[in-house]
């Protein structure tokens, strides 16, 4: 039971609601790193750690301090602080583990503070994301993997395609940005497909 | 290139090599259009007119738009190579019988436009345009593209099936031969346990010889170009034999079904797993998938390898959505969500250079 | 470098204690009308499910093992005292939960349902939801817009006001709604299933026989706890 | 049975028919020779005669400049007429030497005096090579004397014999083994000895029996010491090609960027050997050749052998002339040879053969965008994804080339020959080669 | 210093979403209709100014490597008031809104004028400059909005458009949204590049 409900909240992050094709949450990064796919992992990775962290640090906040004091609220801030913290501290772990990899993410790694998708994911914990019934510490986590992969996944699909779209013979005003959301269009089409997906 | 220039009169200049197989693109594209029509004419007997309008309208809509873009575009107009005549049929293919001709023309439109122009035009779009156009339907009016069933006379395959099963309350059988075969496995058993039908009684009526035979043969319900198997299997052999596209992708795509469904069915002690699988091979769109839409050059990977890793990832989420899904189909689903990873795919099956090490 | 460090907390401190100083105070002028917000929304959903009802008590009730939450209500006609119901239901639809709003009166008819929670598919299921406008735009702006202009209609859940959820309820399949389908249906005790959509017209369907059916086995638990002498 | 082979390659209609099996005839003398200074890669030969002057048949007219170069011949005994240019098939404007024919022969027709050549040391043998100027026959015309003097440092393992003549429509290396195939035997131990090495194997595509039998029932006649073998490969292109051939045999890979030397071997055509033999056993200059001359448009293709300086044109009418109107000449095989526009070209130490072919097989056509069919990938030898390469290369996306191993490609063409939208992609890659070659040097 | 310009900057010349492609996420999730539009143009407009405001007058007392949690501090002290007033006063706004008013928080847009503009500049001019922005925000999101409650509901603040015409519902789920900012950027390309010439 415990691990089938994991399960289903992971497809359920990673594919029929995922925080980029569907619910349209982390778009500016999804835009701005996507188009080198080396540099999409390591924005993906990064990602993925954070909202684990996220969720791991906002749920318990929330719940054994907003809620019991009743100032949830303060949550926006609380969080917000708590992330942008997070982001800190993984900023200068990276800058020391691989520093070609900080070097790539260049202003991107900052920013990940004003990606919504952290804090989407964040206050979606909260509100029991997708699910019915509320959320414990666990599946506040994997839900922030799953978004983080989600996410991921969108990042590097998109980053694959627009690699080969560099060759394309698109119109000229159409290339860059009006182009990409074309694609981010088509691909959330398909993504329509695991709509309704019971698991 | 282009400076083949005379210095000797009517002797051609140019680059070796100086001799070629043949096989044109226009010729491909032809000869796929052939393949498809056997296909194209069962269904207009079967479905009738309308089935007709459709395939006409589409195809015609999705020739113009091709027209008009280039034209606009100032690029040359490309509506000669066939491409945009295959994109038609194959929408044409993919939506019900019954479906408002506005519709089609809106999706051919934006199948054309959308999923191919804007890219660029003919090899260089991501997306299968046909099924982005189906998609694009499907998520617009999914009334119609859920609904417009052909109701045929009384007297159907389903029916029949049907009333060899005893105890099948009336309504039942409006459950059971309204729709398709899919939507009548995905749907039939949640609705059918009202009237106090057992999900067994529609397993049996789904999975039984002469449901699985006509299936086979065609006389269906289902989308235009879908419905018969045999039909699309000889275009598909003629692809194949005139070496259009290869082995790879359909019997992957094919094969992992097969195993998947045989797997599930067998792993959850079900009685019929081997016709369920058969049931599964021969329904739906998954013939047409596997050797028309897949198979598209454009929008599959390069390699022989990928190739196979498309098709096995094509297959996986064609079971996957239609065990689990919201659908009751899910290839044109699983073969564009295939084509979004198509890039990656190329990447990462780069054949070997000769003489390195691996990469 | 200490003195910067200490620099830095104290003013990070001091904007996060202004923030919540400013907040606390924008908190203590908001909170009441948004609580008031709240409880005005479910009167609202009660009073749209028990139209020209006044609601009483709330009270939890375990039917089969699992936890419901139905509210009773009340309306003068007259010398006449009617009773009337109203109760949650959760079933699974097509996209996932779908939570329905059910009041009935004491003989079981339904006066009217309202669809709380629900993930259906766009354009198929979620149309339960869809209201048709009874007036257009043009008639907005031309000022010949209706009377009922600001109050469409959730057609689907209007469907169900008058039928007998105590028997069973049949789904007809003729396309959407119409007023002109509303005697017929209702001498037949069914409803007009959502076009390309008859799984999630049963879920809700289903959920409202089976929270009628819930509704009376928590009457009768009631009624034997009422009657029961006070140990 | 499976031959060995390599991965990748095509199979184009043989079309060997119109001059298999038809024994060589020698054409006459023709008038007028012009013989370029360059028939090889290197620099040019530098020309030790004027106009006016009378030379000897096989008499040295160009001598080799520098370590890259060939030595050049007289192939006509008779008057030098001038040192001028003149088109060739590798430059319009080639300095050439023409000889009007005159005086007598000394070898047509006259047994020439076999040199002991089994006493002299390998160093001689080379200079013998050398001296009569033998460069590559197969095509590539590389001076045969700088191959076969390897660094000193590399060990050299094998020699390996090209007999696959894997281009559609030649067929002068598969008569050259059915004809003479003990001067080829010879041939392989002289060029073994060169090397100071025991081992060769000679590859022929399986298409050829006949060559096949005659090798080795030659080989099973003289029973050399050395280790000669001839090994049938699967007949598909390019399967002569220098890597592929290598690696058919000896399941070896030449490094990427690296030389035959790299796998230890020595890659010579079975043309080249007969003319190192014929240098070395009988002390005769390379001036004349056997080349394959066929196509639908010639009255009688056939096999033939020719006076390195005769013209295109003077070759054609001793073959009986044109039966139709050519669209395209060629000087090479139909896969790797290169398209003519005058008729006046000589015919060079690397001409393989003159292919003449009608509007039917040469019809032109415009390329068209790619669609990814994969075709080019799949016959691609040496692993390479031709169309993604070409797409970033015509969009001048040079920097997302490189990656992509612009340089293995070996210019088989391949790709070109399948790909349905007929796009010149071994073309493509070759200017991307130039380029990237420029600005690397820049 | 051009007041003017500096109000109407934002609007076309730095418009956030089409020129600077900033704040894509609200732009994209609540367009679909020009009700939700407007109320998220007021709720992020007002934060935008109010940011700019506070942010302009405390510039001088920020040490520069905290200034970026300080901003953040007060945009989502903001963010909560107007989230606690649209929830007292408008929830029905609230509710359809939903994640995407916390979420104003970390709009790009309200941080990068906050940085970029605010803290080095008086408070009058980060004023106009807030408003502009805002403006050319909604403008943006409320055509955006237009034409997708249009196409893919048949309907203008909430009432029936042409009766009988079947919406295309794909406009009111995600790629409606991708596929309607696509074009509007294409155009606004088309725009740039004509003037250019």
């Amino acid at each position: 039971m415990e691990i089938q409900t994991l399960f289903v909240i992971l497809i359920s992050t990673i594919f029929i609601n995922n925080y980029v094709l569907s619910q349209m949450l982390g778009l500016c990064p999804f835009l701005g790193v996507s188009r080198k796919l080396d540099s999409a992992l390591g924005m993906g990775l990064a990602v993925i750690f954070v909202m684990v962290m996220a969720s791991f640090f906002t749920f318990p906040i929330y719940k054994y301090i907003l809620v019991p004091y009743d100032i949830t609220y303060l949550r926006t801030i609380a969080f917000i602080l708590v992330i942008a913290g997070l982001v800190q501290f993984v900023e200068m772990v990276v800058e020391n583990v691989s520093p070609v990899l900080y070097h790539s993410l260049g202003i991107f790694l900052p920013l990940i503070t004003t990606n919504c998708a952290v804090l989407g994911v964040a206050v979606l914990n909260t509100e029991s994301g997708f699910l019915s019934g509320d959320l414990g510490l666990l599946e506040a986590v994997v839900q922030g993997l799953g978004a983080g992969l989600g996410f991921t996944l969108a990042l590097l699909l998109m980053a694959g395609i627009r690699e080969r779209l560099e060759i394309a013979d698109i119109p000229e005003n159409l290339k860059g940005l009006p182009i990409t959301f074309i694609v981010a269009g088509l691909m959330a089409m398909a993504f329509l497909g695991f709509s309704g997906m019971k698991v | 290139m282009q400076d083949e220039k005379k210095a000797v009169p009517g002797l051609l200049l140019s680059n070796a090599p100086h001799i070629h197989a043949g096989q044109s693109l226009q010729s491909i594209m032809w000869l796929v259009v052939l393949a498809l029509a056997p296909a194209a004419a069962y269904s207009v007997y079967l479905f009738g007119l309308n089935a007709l309008m459709l395939t006409v309208v589409s195809v015609a809509v999705c020739v113009a738009a091709e027209a008009a873009f280039c034209f606009l575009m100032k690029k040359p107009v490309t509506i000669t190579d066939g491409s945009a005549v295959i994109t038609g049929m194959l929408l044409a293919f993919n939506v019900p019988p019954e479906a408002p001709l506005w519709m089609v023309a809106i999706g051919a439109a934006f199948a054309v436009i959308v999923a191919k122009q804007l890219f660029g035009g003919i090899g260089f779009n991501i997306f299968n345009p046909a099924l982005a156009g189906r998609a694009f339907l499907m998520a617009s009016w999914p009334v119609y593209m859920t609904t417009s069933w052909h109701r045929f006379g009384p007297t159907t395959v389903l029916s029949q099936a049907a009333s060899n099963v005893a105890g099948l309350p009336e309504q039942a059988y409006d459950i059971i031969t309204q729709a398709t075969p899919l939507s009548a496995l995905k749907e039939g058993p949640k609705l059918l346990t009202d009237l106090g039908v057992t999900p067994d009684a529609v397993y049996r009526t789904l999975f039984s010889p002469e449901v699985i035979k006509s299936l086979f043969i065609g006389n269906i319900g289902g989308c235009i170009g879908e419905t018969s198997a045999l039909l699309l299997l000889v275009g598909g052999l003629l692809l194949l034999y005139k070496r259009v596209i290869t082995w790879h992708i359909p019997l992957s795509y094919m094969g992992t079904v097969a195993v998947l469904m045989f797997a599930y069915y067998s792993l959850t002690g079900f009685a019929y797993a081997g016709a369920a699988t058969l049931f599964h091979l021969l329904s739906g769109g998954l013939v047409l998938g596997a050797f028309f839409m897949a198979t598209d050059m454009v929008t599959s990977p390069v390699t022989h390898r990928g190739m196979i890793a498309f098709g096995v990832g094509c297959g996986i989420l064609t079971c996957v959505i239609r065990l689990w899904g919201g659908y009751p189909e899910g290839v044109s689903y699983s073969i564009l969500l295939m084509n979004s990873t198509v890039p990656l795919i190329d990447r990462f099956t780069r054949p070997k250079v000769f003489g390195t090490k691996h990469e | 470098m200490k003195a910067s460090i200490l620099r830095s907390t104290f003013i990070l401190g001091l904007t996060a204690f202004v923030a919540t100083f400013a907040l606390s105070h924008i908190k203590a002028i908001t909170y009441p009308v948004i609580q008031k917000q709240e409880r005005r929304k479910q009167e609202n959903a009660l009073a749209l499910v028990l139209p020209g009802y006044t609601t009483g008590e709330e009270r939890s009730a375990v039917v089969n093992g699992r936890s419901f939450t139905y509210w009773t209500a009340e309306k003068t006609d007259g010398t006449l005292t009617l009773k009337a119901y109203a109760f949650i239901t959760e079933k699974t639809g097509y996209g996932g939960v779908i939570r329905t709003m059910t009041g009935v009166d004491d003989r079981g008819t339904v006066l009217g349902i309202s669809i709380i929670r629900q993930s259906e598919t766009p354009g198929l299921g979620a149309r339960a939801l869809e209201t048709a406008s009874r007036s257009t735009f043009f008639q907005v702006i031309t000022g010949r817009a209706r009377e009922t202009a600001g109050e469409p209609s959730p057609w689907f859940q209007e469907q169900f006001a008058g039928l007998n959820a105590a028997a069973k309820i049949g789904i007809v399949k003729k396309g959407d709604w119409t007023e002109a389908m509303r005697d017929e249906l209702l001498r037949e005790n069914s409803i007009s299933a959502i076009t390309g959509a008859t799984f999630t017209t049963k879920a809700v369907k289903d959920g409202i026989e089976e929270g009628m059916a819930a509704l009376r086995m928590a009457l009768d638990e009631h009624a034997k706890a009422q009657e029961a002498p006070a140990p | 049975m499976a031959f060995t082979t390599f991965s990748g390659g095509i199979h184009p209609p043989e079309n060997k028919r119109l001059s298999e099996g038809k024994a060589f005839s020698n054409l006459s003398v023709p008038q007028l020779c012009y013989i370029p200074l360059q028939q090889h890669v290197g620099k040019p030969a530098r020309p030790i005669v004027e106009a006016g002057e009378i030379v000897r048949e096989g008499q040295l007219i160009g001598l080799a400049e520098g370590y890259i170069s060939a030595n050049v011949h007289a192939s006509v005994p008779g008057k030098v007429v001038e040192v001028a240019e003149h088109p060739t098939v590798y430059s319009k404007r080639g300095m050439c030497v023409t000889i009007e024919a005159q005086g007598s022969f000394s070898t047509s027709g006259k047994p020439l005096e076999a040199v002991p050549w089994e006493s002299m040391s390998g160093l001689e043998l080379l200079n013998r090579v050398a001296e009569a100027g033998v460069v590559g026959l197969g095509g590539a015309a590389f001076p045969t004397q700088v191959k076969l003097h390897p660094p000193r440092n590399r060990k050299i393992e094998a020699l390996i014999i090209n007999g696959s003549e894997c281009e559609p429509y030649l067929t002068v290396d598969d008569m050259l083994m059915q004809s003479f195939p003990g001067e080829i035997v010879e041939g392989v131990r002289i060029t073994l000895k060169i090397l100071g090495i025991t081992t060769a194997f000679i590859g022929v595509e399986n298409n050829k029996p006949h060559a096949i039998a005659s090798l080795r029932n030659k080989l099973a006649e003289i029973k050399p010491a050395e280790n000669i073998q001839v090994v049938a490969l699967k007949a598909k292109y390019p399967q002569g090609a220098e890597k592929q051939l290598i690696y058919s045999l000896t399941r070896r890979e030449v490094p990427s960027g690296g030389l035959p030397m790299d796998a230890a071997t020595v890659v010579q055509n079975v043309g080249t050997i007969f003319a190192v033999r014929e240098a070395v056993a009988l002390g005769k200059p390379l001036f004349e050749r056997y080349i394959t001359v066929t196509g639908p448009c010639v009255k009688n293709p056939g096999n033939y052998k020719v006076r390195l300086g005769s013209r295109i044109s003077d070759v054609i009418e001793e073959c009986g002339g044109l039966v139709a109107e050519p669209a395209k000449i060629i000087m090479g095989g139909p896969m790797c040879g290169t398209a003519l526009d005058s008729m006046d070209i000589p015919v060079v130490k690397g001409t393989s053969g003159i292919l003449l072919l009608g509007r039917e097989e040469a019809r032109p056509a415009d390329y068209l965008p790619c669609i990814r069919c994969g075709r080019c990938v799949a016959v691609c030898p040496a692993g390479l994804v031709p169309c993604d390469m070409v797409n970033t290369i015509e969009k001048g996306r040079l920097d997302l080339v490189e990656p992509s191993h612009p340089f293995d490609c070996i210019m088989c063409g391949a790709c070109t020959y399948v790909c349905p939208s007929r796009r010149p992609l071994n073309h493509f890659i070759k200017l991307a080669q130039e380029k990237l070659r420029r600005r690397q040097k820049e | 210093m051009n007041y003017y310009r500096e109000f109407a900057k934002g609007v076309w010349e730095k418009n956030p979403i089409l020129i600077l492609g900033i704040g894509m996420c609200p732009t994209l999730a609540v367009s679909t209709s020009v009700l939700n539009a407007l109320w998220m143009t007021l709720a992020a407009t007002f934060v935008l100014i109010f940011s700019n405001i506070i942010v302009s007058l405390v510039k001088s007392l920020v040490p520069s490597h905290i200034r970026i949690p300080i901003f953040i501090a007060i945009i989502a002290t903001f963010v909560i008031i107007v989230e606690l007033t649209l929830k007292a006063f408008q929830p029905d706004i609230y509710k359809s809104l939903g994640i995407f008013i916390p979420l104003i928080a970390v709009n790009c847009i309200i941080l990068g004028r906050a940085e970029e503009f605010a803290s080095k500049n008086a408070v009058l001019p980060s004023i106009l400059d807030g408003l502009g922005m805002g403006l050319g925000f909604g403008l943006t999101l409320t055509v955006l909005a237009f034409f997708r409650e249009i196409l893919g509901s048949n309907r203008l603040f909430g009432y029936t458009l042409i009766p009988g015409m079947e919406p295309a519902t794909i406009m009111t789920l995600a790629p409606g949204a991708f596929f309607t900012l696509a074009i509007m950027l294409w155009g606004m390309n088309a725009i740039k590049s004509r003037k250019r010439r």
